[in-house]
Parts: structure tokens; C-alpha cells; sequence
């Protein structure tokens, strides 16, 4: 998952990088409390796991008291690409004498982290990479050695940067401490500001951090189940389902067994212009009781217009699926929404034959024939 | 012949006293699979379906010689599992949980590469050699002997193909589930080999999915190889920049790991290019198969 | 370096191992203020760098603080195996239900670490071994990867040891911890007392540290020079010089630049029937001024009766080596003991010629011929 | 031929603005050794005898294709200096320095085999072709070329053996410090078969001493060997259990080790056993050298 700046300075700091000082709030009511330890001039930063906040008006400059409450009020609930603003971060200004880049990154084919550094920070790495290649710097860890002074002395010179490797290898350090004791696959500081003093600030982050490692990231939990999230997601969450939000103006909703089957479901579904709204994951050997939490979950979404099960029965049963959705439909008479299943393996004609007992729902034979069932239906999607 | 698992692998199966240790120890047991030893800390002496368990993987292939691995223990303790096996010296090791975190898998990768292990998956339903051996979960009823090696990133994909073979009559001399995590133990570069130099695999079924750089640098490979190659890209119409469940399936903001490139790449490779499960069986038989 | 027990428990504790609690005296003198810490019946044990102290006499029982004292008076001051017993440790005694024996040293032909544990300890590990192997398992850990929960399984259930593995685990990767942070190539624990309740304490410990580590190991650096050692060996070590007593009751001493040239010095001594009292290691590119410290050195010891001087020059001149022997000799008018010189390489013209002018000097061509010299004053030595 | 190093070896030396890395510098650059670029943190931009200094060797190796590193800098940075190197991607890297902690050096021997890299010592004057290159401190003027390859643990034994060797005018191919160490980067079976396969090697002189297994290692490989070894141990009638300077020079309790167990070993292999340097043109004359 993605972390907003706040949450990323929070980790940074932790492990004993600069991020300067700051406070979050959610309504401008907080801030009377907090005035007094506010610098001024202030950064009223929107709080959102995207980029792209600058341009879209998330950032803004407060000279005194009067200014902050402005920024904070017109910012704190603007939607920036999709995600409404609940917090924002405020700062003190930070005067630099240059802005640098530095990240580290899991490069996955070459299956270890790598850094990359620029002293033309600030502004789109991408961007730099493509008009002044020799200013961006990529070096591999080596993940049985970790960072080595060399490693900062190489980043610096190889782009002519002008600082001292010993404060740039003591931040690297220090983010690559962040990147493994969080179990992150990114952490980036951009802009890393230079103080006219030769220190290093990191005023602006990024981080994100493995899923599946969250069982042991109490901290990124807690903070997760502070988000403003889909209810959808939650409720799949709640459930152990895996729940993908995909076309916000798409009307089916497909649930499998598998997240290859997935991708496969909803790409025969696009390749015949059917636009997927979500899709759920059940995993493995799910029963017929988790089936119906599933069908139930996807069905409450009333902006899903039809269902599509497509299950390959290798330890999930067929009759359980059956069942399941059987068991969710039981307490929606007269939904009226078509459900089309396809299921193969194990105790597929039992399946077929408690579905065949089921108002609304159709068996196919096949994926590409559940495809042409729902395309049948398209003037109702 | 077909590769990794066959008639001489000896298994041990770790957390084999677990729920799903135990019922596919029968599996395995069941289609013919030498399961010789399994594993439970704590449990040694027990016996599961008539296997002896034993409390460390030392100790279980010091006393059976065993020369392969299945470890179904949950996803914290997958890397754990595998590290004992490779220290125990068992050269292939099959990883099967999902959800394994990303930073255990660049631990269990590089040691693999150093200890000279073959470390398969995780989320993976192990190894199936049709007719011969099975180390993992799959479900082995849909599987047919025959001579197509099929390496896939998706358990579920690979059934359907899998599925859609046997009732065409294709069979299969190895299928590999190679997983869809960042960090697999083998990709696809590393597998391909065996099956260009396995003489009963006559074609190859590579099924990828977006994210990653696997399929490119297996594009790369096939290049180079005396046998056709069918391929599957899946999640060309996956959401971007979002987890489709494989935490591997995300695609770049800058398109590399895209469908579009990685079905590029493998068609100048010389690669065939199946739209769907269901296309494969067709891509097959144009190939004589 | 090989540390003595007390201080080897004063590093396991530091790591967290139970070493029991203790008390070192250097005089009966010092009980009277700490007695009241001692708990009956107690152990006295002498503090010696070497094994077989109970056989000799250095470890006693207690029952009352008269007893102690007697004990204590009997074994300070006590030589053992030529060590003179300077300190002695006093414990509580401990009740155990089992003796095991735990070590991790440096495999030096497999480049890592290694462990062997016993469930029979208290005694001759290479004993156990020799009469009952199938009791004593012997397992490499590989330095990337550390201690782990199996290997304490294995060390237990392959020994038919009955014991708690996670008792073990903890205790095995302390000593690992001790073992990397303390820069050993020896850790060893025996016995391992298992208390009827299952805890763990370490009753006895051998250290051993690397000497090339201890820049970086201040710990050990303070106990060594605690230690009465050698007067020889502490002047050399303060001249940097590495010094190696040899033979007591030797007579010749050596000085050669290069402890692979020292090696062969000796060896073709002895092949003579020389006996080597001590040997000094100059290193590579001594000056004039350290070769007269060396010499000095040597000859301050009475009982060395000659001096053979080795040289083999590459980096060190020969020239310096001949003003050094001539400068160091300057200062002992009439000393009268044979220097024998055998120099080779830069500048040993010069040197030759220096040497000629020095009384008492005789230069040599080749280590043989050196030898030869020395054996035609054998009747001297 | 030669091993190791050669005509066309590019050379870094790390630490060259340091006193003997400097003094060194000139010295190999006259024996006519290309030396390629030198690395000190900080004095990138410097020259020294006309070579560029780089602030890493990484950029040293990008610059000048630089093939071999020899470190000249102070024990307690000589890993760090490896490393660098190693990450580097340089195949070749000589360390000098005595006095090495032992842990370091078990770091780098595991890193060096994992990334694909020989390191040569520490503890080691470093490795010469006479006539063609060398790569550390040796003095280089008793060297003469010829076809006797030495593998030495101890640099004054080897010097000796050089002199004698070049005084009944038999000369070396390539003669290489392994250093005295408990645990080099490079052993005598490490580096003993590319003496066999180098065609200008005709014999091995084998240089070792008491303490540690290598000497019983090497005795296992030259069995096999085609081309005939002279051995010396050193440190016969060393005390026992006393570091002779070189931390490896440990009899063990025991007897392994020991000189008679090694002197035994490697004559059961075929080796010849020299009793002194001195001995060694001799028995090399003997075997028609």
C-alpha cells in the first residue's frame, strides 16, 4: 500500500531522518490547539497517496494565522484524482540551497533494491532521467551487504554533485533501514533539500509497503484502518476476500478463485466491450458459506448490474459454490440482476443441478460462453 | 523424462502434520508421488499416511536421502522453511503459500542462486510431472501425460489450459507453477532451459501475466530455442498501478511490464501468441503436437 | 587471545546468557568487603588462560566464609601449567539435573562458523566424541544466514538430548552474538548446567579472540592489559614488534622480518639441536632505528647467549638493518654475546660493509651458514 | 601465459595516494605493469605517476575497463576495499595489508565465491608473472621468468625460494602470496588448477605452513595433477598453540595441522618435500625443471 507524505516522514524520522517538524489535522477546528507550534511562514499540504497535488491546487503557502485557516479550509475536502482530502500535513518553509532526489526501489528482475539518486531533485525523476541521463545515478544493493560508503561516494560524483558523501551515506543508510524494517518495495525522498549548512532534509515522501508483510507492521496497520477507504474494501477486508475496485462506470462484477482467473475473466469480458466495475478474489477452497458472503458483497454494490462467477473447482468445490450462491440469492427474492456461473471439477454435476433449482442464475459451459451470456444482456448493463 | 519432480524425486513434505499437509500428502501418496519423509518441529517419530515425521529436514534426508521438498507451512514461516531445506542440502524445494512477503523471498532467491537450490514458487501449486509425480496441490485429475511443458505465473490459468489440453487430447511432460509474487524462486528464464533440453517435451506453454520483467527476459531465451513456444499474457485489462492479488501484477505507469510489450517482445522471439485459455490447444496442434 | 573464564562469563552475560553471578578477587584481602554477596556453599576457581585447573588443585569447595578463606590463601599464588594464579573466581555452586557441552568456534577449512553441542558435558568434548559420537553433533553455520530455530532442534533431537529447543535456540544465538561481536574464533560453554527446571546456565567458558580485532574490541583490549604478562612480550608489543617466546630453557634468540621466515629460522635451528629461546617479527620495512629496539630488546633478556638476525630484503634495506645492529651494540660495550647477520637484497653491500666494522658482529651468506655459525659456538649456549 | 596476472591485466590501486600505495605504484609501473587508475575517497581528479585517481572504483572501472584491483590500504579497511572492488564487478582483487580480522575476511571469502571474484591474500605481497606484470609489494628484482608457477602462505619463505630459484637460474611463471591468514580469499586448491592448466607451468613449488587444512586440501587435488609438486611446510618446531604472527600458524592440539600430517599427506600424493628454501632448486633440477 501506498503511503501519504505524513505517514512516509513518520517512518523517515523513525529511523532517524531529517523530515522536519509538522502537524496533521482533519478540520480546521484543530488547529487552535496546535497554532503555537506552527512556523511561520507555513506549507499546507493535501494528504493523498497519489501525486500530483501541486498542480491540482493541494498545496499552498501561509504567511501567517489568518492565511493558514484559508489554505486549510479550501483544501481540506478537494478531491485530488480521485481521492478526497481528510488531512493535511503542515510545515515550516524550508529554505534550500538545492533539492536532490533519492530513492530506494525493489528492482524485480533483478530481484534486489536499488537507489537512485539526483541532485536535480524536485521534479519528476522520469522527466531528468530523459533530458540529463548523466544527472541520475542507479546503483544496485546488494541485499547480503547493504549500503557502503562507496555506494554514497559514487552517487555523487558519477552525477557531479556538490556535498558530503558522509551526510548523503548517513541518510542512505538510514532509508534503507526504513525500506527493510518496513517491508517496503519503495521509499523515495523527493525533494531531499540541501541546507545552506550542508544538511539534509527530506521534505517530501513516498513510500510503499508490501501487503503481505503487513501482519508484522502493526504501525502501517494502524494506519491502513485509519484510512477513508471503499467500503467495499473493507467489508472484503473483514472477510479475508481480496476486493479489486476496477471501472468506476462499469456495471459487471466478477468473482473467481484465483487472481490469473481474474485477469482472465475480466479480459475476455473487455475484449467484447463489457466494462468490469470490480472483481473478487475468493482464493482457495473456499466454502459454500464464504461463496455467499462473497455473492452477497458484490451484489449490495446496486451499481453492479450483473454477476459473473467463473470458478476452476480444483479444491474449491463445485456444489459448494453452488450452494453458496444458492444460500446468498435465498435473501435477495426478486433481485432480478442475472447471475451467470461457470464452474468446472470437482462435483460439477451436483453444482449444475442445485444452480438448475436457482430463479435468475444461468450455467455455462466455458468462459467465452458466460462472456456471450453477459453480452446477451448488454442493453440492461 | 520430464523436469524436477518424476519416478526418482523423494519428497519430504514440511508442516506435513498441518491440515493441507496432510490431506495432499495423500494426494501425492495417492498419484504415485515418493513421499518419504515429512517434517513438523516437535512431532518426530509420528508416521502420516504411513511417512515418518521427523523434527528437522537434516534429520529427514539424512534418514531417507530425500532429493526434494514441498513446504506447506503458512506464509510467515515459508521463508524459514525454505532456508532449512536449503541448508539441509534438498536441491529442490517447491513454495507453495500465498502471501509471502516480498523481502523473504529476496533472502530465499539470492541463497538459493549461492547454495546451488532450485527453489519453486511461493504461490504456487508446486510440480506436476503427469503420470509420473506430484509435489504441490494441484488438482491432478484434469493432467494427462503427454509432450507439452507448461510454465505458469497463475494456478487458475494453468488449469484452464491444463483442462482445455486434456479434452483436446495434448498432454503435458512437466507443468511448473512458477507463481505471480515480485520475487519467485525461479522465473520463467530459469526453468526454460530444462524443458529445451528435456527430450520428451516437444513444445513449451509460457503463461505470464502483466507486471514484471520475466516474460521479457524470457523473450530473450526463446530467441535461442529449438522448440516452439505458445504464450499468454493475462491482465491486459487489469486496473494500473493496482494489486490484482499477485502483488506482481502491477503495471508500471510507463508501460514495461505491460501485456502489450511482454506479447511484443515474445512474438519477435517467435513466440505464439494466445488470446485466451481456451486459444492454446488450437496454437498447439497448428504446431503438430 | 584466550580469555579467562571470568571474563568469558562477563561477555556471555553481556549477550544475555546466564553465566550465575560471581565475584573476582585478586587477595584474600578484598573478602572481608564482599562477603556478604557470596552465597554458601561456594566454588573457588582459579583464573588461568588454560584447561586442567581442576586436577591441579585450582578449584575448590566452601561451606563458610572460614573456608573460603582458606581456599582462597591456597589457590592465589598457585602455578598452573606455568601460570601463576592471580586471581581467583568465587560463585554460588549450582544444583544441575543435566551437563551439556555448546561451543561455536571458526571451521577453518569450511570458512565459517561451526557449533557442536553434547548432551554430555562437564568433560572432554574429544572424549565424548571419541567413545560416544552419536552424542555429539557438529553443525556449520553458514554466516549469511545465522543462527536458526532448526539448527537447535537438530542439535537436540540428533543427540537424543531431552530438552526445550527454544531454551537452547536462545542460548545457542547468544553465543553466536558473542561470537560476532566479540570477533572470536572460540566460544565455548562447558558444562551448560540444565537446572531441574530446564533453565540454562553456563558453569564454565573459554573465549578466544582474534588478535588482529582487537582496534575494534576496547573490552578485551583493557582486560589483556590487566594481565601480568611476559615483560618481554608487553616491550615489544609497546614498539609494535611481535614477539614469541619459545623454549625456556632456550639460549638463541631470533630476529627475522616475516613470521614464515621466523618459522623456518627455527626449524633449521632445531634441526641442529639448537633450542630457540624467543623470537622477534620486525614486520616489513623496519628502520635502522626500530632494528637497534629490536636488538636491544633481545639481548636485554640474560639469558639469551647468541642473536641470529635473518633479513630477507625487499621492502626493509639492508643498510638500516646493519645501522640498527651497529647502533643498538653501541650501547652494550663489551657485551660479548654472538650477533650473527644473515641479510639478503637492497642494499647489502653497504650493509656488509657497515657490519664489518662492528666488534663482535659476524655476517653470514645464506641461513645455513648462519646455523653453522651458531652451532660452532654451541659449547657456549 | 602466466596466471592471474599478465600483459593484459588493468590494474586499480586502491589506497594509491597513500605512502605505499603511491611508492608501490612506481614500482609496478616500472616492472611494466599497467596500471590503469588508482582510487582514494576524495582526491578524485588527482593524478599519481601519471595515473588518474577516482573517488570509487566503480567509477574507476567504468572509466578505464580496469580488470584487477590490488588494495593497498591500512587492515581495518581492507574488506571494505574488497567489497567496493567486488561490487565493482572486478574479477581480481589482491589484498595486502597483515593483521585482517579474521571475521572480516570470513566475509569476504563467501561474498568473493558468491559474486564471482578471486581475491589473493590478505596478509600477501600480492601476485607477480615475471617479466610480464605484477600486481602488490614484492621486490620484484630476484624474479626471473620461467616455468615454475609458486603458491606461497608465507612472503620471506617465498623470497628465499624466488632467490635461490633465479640463482641456479630457474625461473617463475606466476608466483602468488596466498598469505598466512586463517582464512584467505584464494587457497592452494583454489588456484592449483589454474597451474595445471597453464601451458607455461611445467612444476609447482607449494609454499605452506603449519595450522589450518589447506595443505591437506592440496594434497587431495595433487593426486590428479600432471604436473609435479615440491612442497615445504614451515613451522615444524614452532611452538604449539602460539600465534606465529600469521594467525592461521596454530598447531591444534591434536596433530591436524600439524607438519608431519601435512609433510605425510602431500608426499602420499606425490609431492616432493623440501626440507629448507634452500633445498628447493635442487629437487626442481631433480624433476629435469
Amino acid at each position: 500500500m501506498d503511503l501519504m507524505e505524513y505517514k512516509a516522514k513518520e517512518l523517515f524520522t523513525a529511523c532517524g531522518i531529517d523530515a522536519g517538524q509538522g502537524v496533521v489535522i482533519r478540520s480546521p477546528a484543530e488547529l487552535d490547539a496546535l497554532i503555537a507550534d506552527i512556523p511561520f511562514p507555513a506549507v499546507v499540504k493535501a494528504q493523498v497517496p497519489v501525486g500530483g497535488r501541486g498542480k491540482a491546487g493541494g498545496i499552498a503557502f501561509a504567511a501567517n494565522t489568518e492565511e493558514l485557516r484559508e489554505r486549510c479550509v479550501s483544501i481540506l475536502g478537494m478531491t485530488i484524482r480521485g481521492h478526497v482530502v481528510d488531512r493535511v500535513l503542515i510545515t515550516g518553509r524550508v529554505e534550500c540551497a538545492a533539492e536532490w532526489y533519492l530513492s530506494i526501489l525493489l528492482d524485480r528482475t533483478a530481484k534486489r533494491p536499488v537507489t537512485i539518486f539526483s541532485p536535480e531533485g524536485g521534479v519528476d525523476i522520469e522527466q531528468t532521467a530523459r533530458t540529463a541521463p548523466e544527472r541520475v545515478a542507479r546503483l544496485a544493493i546488494d541485499p547480503l551487504l547493504g549500503v557502503r560508503d562507496y555506494h554514497a561516494r559514487y552517487l555523487l560524483t558519477s552525477t557531479g554533485a556538490h556535498g558530503d558523501p558522509a551526510a548523503l551515506l548517513s541518510v542512505l543508510r538510514r532509508l534503507y533501514d526504513v525500506f527493510i524494517r518496513y517491508d517496503c518495495t519503495l521509499c523515495e525522498i523527493n525533494p531531499l533539500a540541501v541546507t545552506a549548512g550542508g544538511s539534509l532534509i527530506a521534505l517530501d515522501g513516498k513510500i510503499t509497503v508490501d501487503d503481505n508483510a503487513l501482519f508484522r507492521q502493526p504501525e502501517v496497520t494502524a494506519y491502513r484502518d485509519s484510512l477513508a477507504e471503499d467500503p467495499f474494501v473493507l467489508a472484503a477486508r473483514s472477510f479475508n476476500f481480496l476486493y479489486i475496485p476496477c471501472d468506476a462506470a462499469g456495471s459487471v462484477a466478477v468473482m473467481s478463485n484465483g487472481s490469473g482467473m481474474i485477469m482472465s475473466c475480466i479480459d475476455s469480458l473487455s475484449d467484447r466491450g463489457l466494462r468490469v466495475r470490480a472483481a473478487l478474489d475468493l482464493g482457495g477452497g473456499a466454502t459454500a458459506d464464504r461463496i455467499a458472503r462473497g455473492v452477497s458483497l458484490l451484489l449490495d454494490d446496486e451499481r453492479t448490474r450483473a454477476l459473473f462467477i467463473n470458478i476452476f473447482g480444483g479444491i474449491t468445490r463445485c456444489d459448494e459454490v453452488a450452494r453458496g450462491v444458492a444460500g446468498a440469492l435465498a435473501k435477495r427474492p426478486g433481485d432480478g440482476r442475472p447471475v451467470i456461473v461457470r464452474f468446472e471439477g470437482t462435483n460439477k454435476r451436483e453444482g449444475v443441478a442445485i444452480l438448475g433449482e436457482i430463479p435468475g442464475v444461468r450455467y455455462v459451459e466455458g468462459l467465452s460462453q458466460g462472456v456471450d451470456a453477459l453480452c446477451e444482456r448488454r442493453s440492461a448493463l | 523424462m520430464s523436469i524436477l519432480v518424476d519416478g526418482g524425486t523423494r519428497l519430504i513434505v514440511q508442516g506435513i502434520t498441518g491440515r493441507e499437509g496432510t490431506f495432499h500428502t495423500e494426494q501425492m501418496l495417492t498419484y504415485g508421488t515418493r513421499v518419504v519423509a515429512g517434517v513438523t518441529p516437535g512431532k518426530g517419530g509420528m508416521s502420516v499416511h504411513g511417512v515418518p515425521v521427523y523434527d528437522t529436514v537434516r534429520e529427514a534426508a539424512e534418514a531417507t536421502g530425500a532429493n526434494a521438498s514441498v513446504v506447506f507451512v503458512p506464509a510467515r514461516f515459508t521463508a524459514a522453511g525454505a532456508y532449512e531445506a536449503m541448508e539441509a542440502g534438498i536441491p529442490l524445494i517447491m513454495t507453495i503459500a500465498e502471501h509471502v512477503p516480498v523481502h523473504d523471498m529476496m533472502g530465499v532467491y539470492h541463497t538459493a542462486r549461492r547454495l546451488g537450490a532450485t527453489v519453486i514458487g511461493p504461490n504456487s501449486f508446486g510440480v506436476i510431472s503427469p503420470g509420473r509425480a506430484k509435489a504441490g496441490f494441484m488438482a491432478h485429475a484434469i493432467f494427462s501425460p503427454g509432450p507439452v511443458g507448461i510454465l505458469s505465473r497463475s494456478a487458475t490459468n494453468c488449469y484452464e489450459t491444463v483442462y482445455a489440453m486434456t479434452r483436446s487430447g495434448i498432454g503435458q511432460s512437466t507443468c511448473v507453477g512458477v507463481g505471480g509474487d515480485m520475487i519467485p524462486g525461479s522465473t520463467f528464464v530459469d526453468l526454460l532451459p530444462l524443458l529445451e533440453s528435456d527430450p520428451e517435451t516437444s513444445a513449451v506453454v509460457l503463461i505470464g501475466e502483466i507486471g514484471g520483467g520475466e516474460e521479457e527476459l524470457a523473450a530473450r531465451y526463446i530467441v535461442g530455442m529449438t522448440k516452439k513456444v505458445v504464450a499468454l499474457i493475462a491482465g491486459k485489462n487489469a486496473p494500473t498501478g493496482r494489486s490484482m492479488g499477485h502483488a506482481g501484477a502491477i503495471v508500471s505507469a510507463d508501460g514495461t511490464g505491460s501485456a502489450a510489450r511482454k506479447e511484443e517482445l515474445l512474438r519477435d522471439a517467435g513466440a505464439l501468441i494466445a488470446q485466451s485459455t481456451e486459444d492454446i490447444p488450437g496454437l498447439l496442434r497448428g504446431l503438430g503436437i
